[in-house]
């Protein structure tokens, strides 16, 4: 059975992104990471706003400006172009790891490359001698932000499962994810390690815990 | 008390060998290109540098690692699509890097600029970039040591600079720039206007004058990406 | 996200007794006096209170303080020469008063907000006020360690507010306002002006909404030294 | 002789406060503590210009208003209200004392209660149990501006000498004064100790050692 097949059957990225947005309660402060993660904008359910905090110094970011309309001084931490919504403000990068850090983020979901039972996250380095280490602000939002939402796809290209009983790579963090969207499932990090909260359609419990690399509870 | 210097030249011209140098900026979005660019002119060499990156294409800072100024770089994520200069120096092990994490570093920043020697964060706690740091518990929690940082000299870009040194930004160009000009022992200035004392409303400026030691106008200034589109490469 | 409240009662009808309340205002200058009345009309009692100074008069913090609901102050300046409440009561050793020298008292709110549990300051070395404390050397000088200060709510008076809370101040007024609004779970503001989101440029919002709680509107506050001066005694 | 007729013999507080602003150079950004040293702000000597400091927010501060034209929302750290001058800025109190802490505030002129010849400043306390303790920002200044320059009374009201061996009162600072300004001289805390840098007019060296409370050394 190919990748390919995989995704089919499970969710997309963008569900993946729609059931994370579903998941944060209206009027909270959110953090979204590059890739994936950034993808949960454009799902905001019906009757919820949220205020979009960018890192690099801006509460109230705004969506892609129209083509033609970007400036290179209004970015994300992406440092891709973005806009500012009436009620932004903009402030420097001192006060913006003040809010994250002193917990006055609601939520942040980040791209990981592993996730162990605990909680533990991996999504800055292989660990690879050649490679450029670069964390930016990862290890920052793990630590302050209350709520740490985790989108990955379940298995890594090679079929190696991201969720683990202990991360190989470099650690992010320790303890920090709460919550995990794969396109398999819905898992909760939980005292007694990972929990199914929820199965992608056509996707057995049998499969999420043949492809996951660490003990994984049932559905409360 | 005005601080207005007439060339980019001239206000980076005493910028030693072996100085660190702060330079505001993340990603392009609030580079002090020109600053930057007099300073490859200066030729001074053995450079520390804290950016949040290292540059992109082979203009500005990207152009400053690849003409050998810089010894070594403190910054949070040194890589990019449009970084090459860095990684290659860095894997031919030609240039030391601090990698610290983003809030860390701008707090460390802030720090320096504050006088307080030393803080605690739960930022990097249980992974290797806590490694050899003290680690203290606080209410059951465990927080790592980290210690100021400061520089000899801040480049910054600004948008609007009055004679005196107060000065306000453009959106998230604001980004480190603050806190630099308030961590280096002389904070040098481009901006792309320059007003009288009086013209920016007291309650709306950023960096207060006394942060600030020099000022030059580029009032338009270059623009990285576009610099990079053109396949443009400094010197 | 609008965070009006019809009026000061309603604005602090939750604070219960026993909580941590910061209160802006250096002196007069930002002192929210009709939400500190509020808080004396709801009663709440065995209040830790941390204020810059007492209060003058019997009016604001010093008929709070005078109505028996502060336990506790944390202030750098508990005198005044219109302060006569607070003296009394603690000689009588009716209230407790931890004395923090103003910068450190500052640098802990800020702290607090910003989830830096500890920080080192060269303030207090050697004198009484550092006693009890680590002291630590770093580069060869002494600093003290200080922890950060949080705090349940913080009252604050504002210039200008807009619906999602982001907030202006009036000149010095601004004082202590601002880390204050960081390190209180809940913020409750009273502001001059209230204006829709995007009425504040977002370049000069001094206070971004999302440490904002709660804002209500007092177009016309009244001035602490001119109930004074008319010999008024709150409530 | 009593005290009165000292004064008359020595320098006043105008003239101290002359003495100091003489000494302060040109550019300076400067904080002038609560009483005698306010008066320093009248005196800035001819083609010099200071940028003044108050630790309560506000960069830039001007001279006291017209009668009628005071605002309760612009004052200084004594309370009083003041002006702000074009090129002012407002601060919050964190911001304010990274400017004190953080060494970027030239000059500070302060009062004192006693200065020992290592240079420690008393001047917030006597230490009496019925008093209230109250610091302020003093013990954050003297740490953090540059140059610590005292203005004060040679001896107390009751001719107590307030220039010691070793200060009895609770300290503000150890080894923070670099200058005072007394109404018999100036004098510079070395690290030889107290060493007179100028006489008043009718006052001899003599008389400045007898009424010192440590040993003074004559003018360089």
């Amino acid at each position: 059975m190919s990748d390919s097949t995989e995704m089919k059957k499970g969710w997309s990225r963008n569900q993946m992104a729609e059931l994370a947005a579903h998941d944060i309660p209206d009027g909270s402060c959110v953090n979204l990471g590059i890739g994936i993660p950034e993808l949960v904008a454009q799902y905001v359910p019906e009757g919820r706003e949220f205020l979009y905090h960018t890192e690099n110094g801006l509460l109230g970011m705004g969506p892609t400006p129209e083509s033609g309309e970007e400036d290179p001084e209004l970015i994300n931490a992406g440092k891709k172009p973005v806009t500012a919504l009436p009620g932004a403000s903009y402030f420097h990068h001192a006060d913006s790891f003040a809010m994250i850090r002193g917990g006055h983020i609601d939520v942040c979901v980040l791209g990981a490359m592993q996730v162990s039972g605990n909680g533990d996250l991996a999504n800055w380095s292989t660990g690879e001698v050649d490679a450029i280490p670069a964390v930016g602000g990862a290890m920052d939002l793990v630590q302050g932000v209350k709520n740490i939402f985790v989108i990955t796809t379940h298995c890594t290209k090679t079929g190696d499962a991201k969720l683990v009983e202990a991360c190989t790579y470099p650690l992010t963090g320790v303890g920090v994810v709460s919550r995990i969207y794969t396109d398999l499932a819905v898992i909760d990090v939980t005292p007694e390690g990972f929990r199914v909260n929820k199965l992608a359609p056509g996707v057995s419990f049998e499969e999420v815990v043949e492809k996951t690399g660490a003990p994984v509870l049932p559905a409360a | 008390m005005d601080k207005r210097i007439q060339s980019v030249s001239e206000a980076v011209a005493d910028i030693q060998n072996g100085s660190t140098v702060m330079i505001g900026g993340f990603g392009e979005a609030g580079s002090p290109i020109e600053l930057i660019h007099a300073l490859i002119d200066s030729g001074a060499r053995n450079l520390t540098v804290v950016n949040n990156n290292t540059g992109n294409g082979e203009v500005g800072l990207a152009a400053l690692i690849g003409n050998g100024q810089v010894r070594k770089m403190i910054c949070s994520y040194p890589r990019s699509s449009h970084s090459k200069v860095f990684p290659e120096l860095y894997r031919a092990g030609k240039i030391e890097l601090e990698l610290v994490p983003q809030g860390t570093l701008a707090e460390r920043i802030r720090a320096g600029g504050a006088g307080i020697p030393a803080f605690y964060t739960p930022t990097t706690v249980g992974t290797p970039l806590a490694e050899g740091k003290e680690v203290r518990e606080f209410n059951g929690r465990k927080y790592v040591m980290e210690p100021w940082l400061q520089a000899d000299y801040a480049l910054i870009k600004c948008e609007t600079a009055d004679h005196a040194g107060n000065l306000t930004y453009n959106k998230t160009a604001r980004n480190f720039s603050p806190i630099m000009c308030i961590a280096a022992t002389t904070t040098i200035v481009q901006a792309r206007k320059i007003v009288a004392p009086g013209d920016i409303d007291p309650e709306c400026v950023v960096t207060p004058g006394l942060f600030v030691d020099r000022i030059v106008q580029v009032a338009e200034p270059l623009q990285e990406s576009k610099l990079i589109a053109e396949g443009v490469s400094y010197p």
